[in-house]
């Protein structure tokens, strides 16, 4: 029997994981977050996210078409940034900006660099960052998250407590989400959830978060209203937005560095920073700017750490140089 | 009115002047005293350059520049402000033909075997890459020698030269400039440099013999001899089983062209010959197939 | 006194960063930092060169101010400043080849880098005393040092990446630059 | 039992697919001819000593060594000689082959007797002509193994029995049906080379074969049976050094650095039946395995047998294979050719059906840093592959030691991108071996012009 | 080359701005407004003219050894002229371009012209050429600002186009925006550029079999 064959390089085998399931992974862990702004915010938030989840697959869609690349919808990760970017946004925000930040996430921010796997930063935050700096006030403004009540703009928890004004939610209404903000990051549980699913599924491991959260905690504690070390840990923890992005974005693949030494540095920074933001900084929440700023260092970073290989000296890095 | 003369001219001139002339004393003195002997050529190619020192061709200013022309380490048209006057002073400065006469050699693939004409061993999955490819049982051609068409030489060509038609490198001889950079590229050392007036080849470099090419390609060279007994200069000889034409006496009469059985040698004044059969024979397969 | 020194420095490194919020100094941002080592040696000339410019021009403006001739300040300055970087070059390349091939190498290109002149004429605006004008220029050198290596590593890794083809070079550098300036927005406001 | 002292850094845990550990070892029977390629381990083809037409019988030398590393070849079966020549062999490239066509005979070389020497260098010697090389892979003459190199000396002997790759169990067919033989095999060793610690490693999910070595060894306090957690590729020498005695062998070192002397199962029984009959390394243990095989099982085959032939003793294929494979998944040659012949160091056999393969395509890398995690020699794979497609090979070897990698396969394996990182690599290492040579040259051409 | 050449050089093939990307830190840092554009330009434009004119003149007196300083020192002079008319006659504008007027004696555009083309050239052709090349740069400053004003703050040279509920979008003005339109027109120009290479290279097969006929 003469056969014809396929021949190639070992391995034959393959783990059953690809890109797309775990894209499709970190949107069901996503899943019970985005509900749960539903429920609090109700049909403007399922609006945001449906414009934005939309307006970032079509413009990745029609810009493949365009610069005749191959298709790349499929790998979801379109729609993972889509759903990001609407989960940091207040449930406020006209459908036209979530579709105007999308579309410079996807545009600007991934499919300049070359997409999936080159951009250098996270395509949401920047966008939100884009947000931010283009309609400052609209982006600041907030409701609270009481279903049977008006839509009442009021600010996030963050300036009421820096500035002492407002009511400050009792720890209980971050807990289960009763506290202001953006979509995505008033329900703690919900994102917990989430983790648990990314760790049940080995999409993340804790490197990262674990060093954003232990150099945040600490900065947190020291830059108390008080003085130094007087700080309300579990109330930067739970407020902000840091436990979406000590989830969601700090474990981004893309834009976070490949060794466990370069990501423990790179969530020390992260957690540095937001804090500083927060402390001394123009703006309340922090976190998108301290996570965009260590994004930039990310490149420095992973071309520093050469990790030794098991069983040789370790050597330093030669700089070979390009010039 | 002098004094006013003086105050309003007088005083802003002096100080640049003795501005002026302060630093030039200083620069003069210190070059004196800080001198280095440079490379003359170093000197010359700085002379060139507008000393803008703008950065823009990436290298640390002008000096910098000058220094890795002078070196051979840049090309010399990366100045921008100096625009295309610069780059043609470098040019002559450094002896680098910019002419576009077209260069006397010209590289060519000794190749032909495409799908549907050379059989394949196996399925190849992995890199697409020659260099790459090779590395698993010598690639998937059947024929040892034969063109793996990945195109590893059509990344090393920089003129866009070369393309992959069928999977089969072809070199476009208007565009070669004859570089030789695809040479080093090919892991089976297919393409060779030859002068552009060699108008007939033997595009085949498997020295198998005749029933094992047979076997494994359409169009490769059988050493039936044919060409041998044609060529009335006797200009071809046989290296083994593979015919090989010496061009001191080829006078490019293109007999052997018309006998050679697998059409083999190639008459690079006409359109390649076997285009045509490999189309009737997929015809025919398909058809085969479809019966 | 240092709470004020490190505002300063903050300010000027990272607020108004001379090359991401000021757009000072940006044709050697974009061409010197095709590699980290590069990049580096750029800044840390800059450094150097715009600590030793503030402090001469600012030793030059009091003279032109004392015959109130302000008006020639750009042409002193663009003077002064050649000479002076001239000088440094020379006295380098005679004093170590190691410093030199590190440092010198990269003077020239700072000569008519706007972001030296500007600083220095920033200072003077500024009214800045001796001591001030010689701290801004070191940390507003210490901003382009560190905007440069920062995007040093950024056009390492554009370099792989599958850019389109119309937006290679300067266009995607630009783009990243307009990211990593967004990003800067962050220390916006930042005072101790 | 006890258990090894370190978990292996990185790695894997690939589905094992073991289908074929409960069944028995089957002998198969002649094959009409073999053929036996003149290079089946790591160093200079031999040399035949036969030509056509030559009469052989079963353990006869028809190819022996050019230098100082290799080792003889025997004859497999009695028979004639049918052509010497080239031919495509399994390694992927021609080499001289002898051909024998089988009499069915199997008539012994009258010279086989059992060894009689017991002096260490006389015994490492005789290990030489039984022609055993390291039969879990690479194919590593034994003889020079158990010389330690100047400087060094070996105080402990590992026994590989980790067998981590997906569907093989040859070694543990070998653990469950021999375990007597391997201890006797291990006291020649330590006969030969002095060492008196011996450390056996075998993973946890071989619990039956563990429970023989303990039985078998038992009285002895010398040797030491240790369950190792699974993971592959802890059969790999560096790995099972670091699980079984916590040693780390240092980049670019054999284990003799170390004082360890590594030798698998299979390999340390055919050199207790070496010296207990004579009988050189002519027939092995080849898992016979994959989803299109028929009947999977263990079948002891002669060295030379046609891929065919015992795909076909085994049932042949139900459908069409998408890849047959030499050796294991992760780190065998896939075959383009059932003409090919089984050679000293082949394991297994696989016939893989198209949903047991990776049929995934090529996409670009998401820098997820799985294959960083997964690399068992803390290589940064992803940076070496970018670095080799760019044309920086010698950076990536420079800086990156890429050197260094093994080529287990951890990284394409765990790459949800699915890109070739092990190919690469491999292509890597032969374009800095190339450009090595070109240096090398050019520092030649210069040194003669001076 | 003839004279329209020249001055079509400046504006379209070698355009200092968008090809050459050359004078970079004047064209992202002053964008910010339409007017600002046009100052620039025009500001520039003039001492590229007057010193084109003025090295062209000097050409065969000027010394090759001192040649660049004794270039840095003619512009530097205009500069100062064009600096003292601005304050003289528009001080809103020298107001709003600031630091960026006495910096273009450091513009690479400047001193690049006056190295590559006046040095070589008569008086007649080196005018046009500044001229040519500060047109070019006042253009693609005028349509980097306009851009970046109808985005960023909903008007043009100052006059509102949009109605009440138009939110600009702040960013375009500020320095990320600066860098990103910038980005995108070299990109745009690029891109073009392909195109008619393109398009001379490759011709369109039905264009060639229509000329053939």
């Amino acid at each position: 029997m003469e056969l014809f064959l396929t021949a190639g390089s070992s391995p034959h085998i393959k783990a059953p994981d690809t890109t797309q399931t775990i894209m499709r992974d970190v949107l069901i862990a996503l899943l019970p977050t985005s509900v749960a702004g539903i429920i609090f915010f109700g049909l403007r938030a399922l609006m945001v996210i449906a414009v934005s989840v939309i307006a970032a697959v079509v413009t990745e869609f029609v810009y493949t078409r365009l610069m005749k690349l191959p298709m790349t919808i499929m790998d979801l990760s379109a729609a993972v940034t889509g759903l990001l970017l609407a989960l940091s946004l207040s449930p406020l925000v006209p459908w036209w900006m979530a579709a105007i930040g999308a579309v410079f996430a996807i545009v600007v921010a991934k499919m300049i660099f070359g997409g999936l796997g080159q951009n250098f930063v996270n395509p949401a935050l920047a966008a939100r960052a884009m947000m931010l700096a283009s309609w400052p006030s609209q982006m600041a403004t907030f409701m609270n998250p009481r279903p049977a009540t008006d839509l009442v703009a009021s600010a996030t928890p963050l300036p009421a407590f820096r500035y002492g004004a407002g009511e400050v939610p009792t720890l209980f209404e971050s807990l289960i989400g009763r506290s202001s903000g953006s979509i995505g990051e008033v329900s703690v549980i919900a994102l917990l959830i989430g983790l648990a699913w990314l760790l049940y599924r080995r999409i993340i491991t804790l490197d990262t978060p674990l060093a954003y959260l232990v150099s945040f905690a600490f900065f947190a504690w020291l830059w108390g209203q008080d003085g130094l070390f007087t700080g309300n840990v579990l109330f930067h923890v739970l407020n902000g937005g840091f436990l979406m992005a000590a989830i969601f974005m700090v474990s981004d693949y893309t834009t976070t560095p490949m060794t466990r030494l370069g990501r423990i540095i790179f969530g020390a920074g992260a957690g540095f920073l937001t804090m500083a933001i927060r402390a001394v900084g123009g703006y309340p929440e922090g976190v998108t700017y301290a996570i965009l700023i260590m994004n930039c260092c990310v490149p420095l970073i992973d071309r520093a750490i050469v990790p030794p290989a098991f069983g040789g000296p370790k050597r330093r890095r030669k700089e070979a140089d390009h010039a | 009115m002098l004094p006013v003369c003086l105050t309003a001219f007088a005083s802003p001139l002096l100080i640049m002047a003795g501005l002026g002339v302060a630093s030039g004393v200083l620069l003069t003195v210190a070059a004196h005293i800080f001198h280095i002997d440079v490379d003359p050529k170093v000197t010359e190619v700085r002379e060139a350059l507008p000393g803008a020192n703008c950065g823009v061709c990436g290298f640390a200013g002008c000096d910098a520049y000058a220094e890795a022309v002078a070196g051979g380490r840049a090309d010399v048209d990366r100045c921008i402000p100096g625009g295309v006057g610069a780059a043609n002073a470098l040019a002559q400065i450094m002896g680098v033909d910019a002419g576009d006469a077209g260069p006397a050699m010209v590289a060519r693939v000794r190749c032909q075997g495409d799908v549907g004409l050379a059989r394949e061993k196996y399925i190849y999955t992995g890199i697409d890459d020659c260099f790459a490819a090779v590395q698993i049982f010598d690639g998937h051609k059947a024929c040892a020698a034969g063109c793996l068409g990945h195109g590893t030489c059509v990344e090393a060509c920089p003129f866009g030269a070369i393309s992959i038609v069928n999977q089969i490198a072809v070199i476009d001889e208007e565009a070669c400039k004859a570089c030789g950079r695809c040479i080093k590229a090919c892991p089976k050392q297919l393409i060779v440099m030859v002068e552009r007036r060699q108008r007939v080849m033997v595009l085949c470099n498997s020295d198998d013999r005749g029933n094992v090419v047979r076997a494994n390609c359409d169009t490769g060279c059988i050493g039936c001899t044919r060409c041998v007994r044609a060529c009335e200069h006797g200009a071809i000889s046989m290296q083994g089983a593979l015919a090989v034409i010496d061009y001191d006496k080829c006078v490019n009469c293109k007999a052997c062209v018309e006998v050679c059985p697998t059409h083999a040698i190639r008459d690079f004044d006409a359109p390649p010959v076997n285009r045509e059969k490999a189309a009737a024979k997929a015809g025919a397969a398909k058809a085969k197939a479809g019966a | 006194m240092i709470g004020n020194i490190l505002t300063a420095f903050i300010t000027a490194v990272f607020i108004d960063n001379v090359v991401l919020a000021r757009f000072l100094g940006i044709c050697p941002f974009l061409g010197v930092s095709q590699s980290t080592k590069t990049a580096a040696s750029m800044g840390a000339a800059v450094v150097f060169v715009m600590t030793l410019a503030s402090a001469a021009t600012w030793g030059i403006q009091q003279i032109l101010d004392a015959f109130g001739l302000g008006y020639l300040q750009t042409l002193a300055f663009i003077l002064v400043i050649a000479a002076l970087v001239q000088f440094v070059e020379l006295f380098i390349r005679k004093a170590s080849d190691a410093l030199y091939r590190a440092l010198g190498v990269y003077l020239p290109l700072i000569t008519t880098n706007c972001a030296v002149l500007g600083i220095c004429i920033v200072n003077i605006q500024a009214k800045l005393g001796f001591v001030d004008s010689i701290l801004n220029g070191a940390f507003a050198g210490a901003g382009f040092a560190v905007a440069i290596v920062l995007f040093s590593g950024i056009q390492i890794r554009m370099q792989e990446s599958d850019i389109p083809e119309a937006l290679k070079g300067f266009p995607s550098a630009l783009i990243a630059a307009s990211l990593v300036s967004l990003a800067f927005f962050g220390f916006q406001g930042m005072k101790l | 039992m006890r258990n090894g002292v370190k978990r292996i850094p990185g790695g894997v845990h690939p589905d094992p697919r073991k289908r074929t550990e409960n069944l028995e070892t089957v002998v198969m029977p002649l094959p009409a001819e073999v053929v036996l390629p003149m290079q089946q381990h790591i160093g200079a083809p031999c040399e035949p000593t036969v030509k056509k037409g030559d009469r052989v019988c079963v353990g006869q030398v028809v190819g022996a060594p050019t230098d100082r590393l290799a080792v003889p070849i025997h004859a497999s079966v009695s028979g004639t000689v049918k052509a010497v020549g080239p031919r495509l062999y399994a390694g992927g490239r021609h080499i001289t082959s002898v051909q024998i066509e089988a009499d069915g005979e199997q008539t012994l070389d009258p010279a086989l007797a059992p060894v009689s020497t017991r002096d260490p260098a006389g015994m490492i010697a005789s290990v030489r002509d039984s022609g055993i090389v390291g039969l879990g892979g690479a194919g590593f003459p034994t003889w020079y193994k158990l010389t330690p190199p100047p400087g060094s000396t070996f105080d402990t002997l590992v026994v590989n029995g980790a067998e981590c790759e997906p569907y093989i169990t040859s070694d543990y067919r070998e653990m469950v049906e021999e375990p007597i033989r391997i201890i006797r095999g291990i006291k020649l060793v330590q006969q030969m080379t002095g060492i008196r610690r011996v450390l056996i490693g075998i993973e946890d999910n071989k619990a039956h074969a563990i429970d023989r070595l303990i039985h078998a060894s038992e009285r002895d306090s010398e040797i030491d049976v240790l369950s190792l957690r699974t993971r592959y590729p802890q059969g790999g020498e560096r790995q099972l050094i670091y699980a079984v005695c916590g040693r780390i062998v240092p980049a670019g070192q054999l284990p003799s650095a170390v004082g360890v002397l590594v030798l698998s199962v299979n390999t340390i029984s055919a050199i207790a039946e070496w010296f207990e009959t004579g009988m050189p390394l002519t027939s092995r243990r080849v898992t016979c395995d994959g989803g299109v095989v028929a009947e999977p099982q263990n079948v002891r085959v002669p060295v030379g047998t046609r891929l065919g032939d015992v795909f076909d003793f085994c049932g042949g294929f139900t459908s069409h294979p998408a890849k047959v494979i030499m050796g294991g998944p992760m780190m065998g040659v896939s075959q383009f050719s059932l003409d090919n012949t089984v050679l000293k160091q082949t394991n297994a056999l696989l016939a893989l059906a198209p949903d047991e393969i990776n049929q995934d395509a090529e996409s670009v890398c998401i820098r997820c840093g799985r294959c960083v995690t997964a690399c068992p020699m803390r290589l940064m794979p992803s940076t070496m592959n970018r670095l080799i497609l760019d044309g920086k090979s010698e950076e990536a070897a420079a800086v990156w030691h890429l050197n260094d990698c093994i080529e287990c396969g951890c990284c394409s394996y765990i790459c949800p991108a699915a890109r070739n990182l092990v190919q690469s690599f491999r292509y890597g290492k032969a374009e800095v071996r190339l450009a090595e040579r070109r240096a090398a040259q050019a520092a030649a051409a210069a040194g003669e012009e001076k | 080359m003839t004279l329209f050449r020249t001055l079509r050089n400046g504006i379209i093939d070698e355009n200092p701005t968008l090809r050459l990307v050359l004078g970079t830190c004047p064209t992202l840092a002053v964008t910010t407004a339409a007017i600002n554009g046009v100052g620039m330009g025009l500001a520039t434009t003039f001492v590229l003219i007057c010193s084109n004119v003025l090295i062209s003149l000097l050409r065969r007196i000027i010394p090759e050894k001192v040649r660049i300083p004794a270039y840095v020192v003619i512009i530097a002079g205009f500069v100062t002229v064009v600096q003292l008319l601005l304050e003289a006659y528009v001080p809103a504008l020298h107001q709003a371009l600031g630091l960026y007027i006495p910096l273009i004696v450091v513009n690479c555009i400047i001193l690049g012209r006056a190295e590559a083309f006046a040095s070589k050239n008569t008086v007649l052709y080196s005018a046009v050429d500044g001229l040519g090349m500060g047109l070019g740069f006042t253009l693609a400053l005028i349509a980097m600002s306009s851009l970046r004003e109808i985005v960023g703050a909903g008007t043009i040279f100052g006059v509102a186009i949009f109605g009440q509920n138009w939110h600009p979008m702040l960013m375009a003005a500020l320095p990320p925006g600066g860098f990103l339109t910038y980005g995108l027109l070299i990109g745009l120009m690029n891109k073009l550029q392909l195109v008619k290479v393109n398009l001379k290279t490759h011709p369109a097969p039905a264009l060639e079999e229509g000329g053939a006929q």
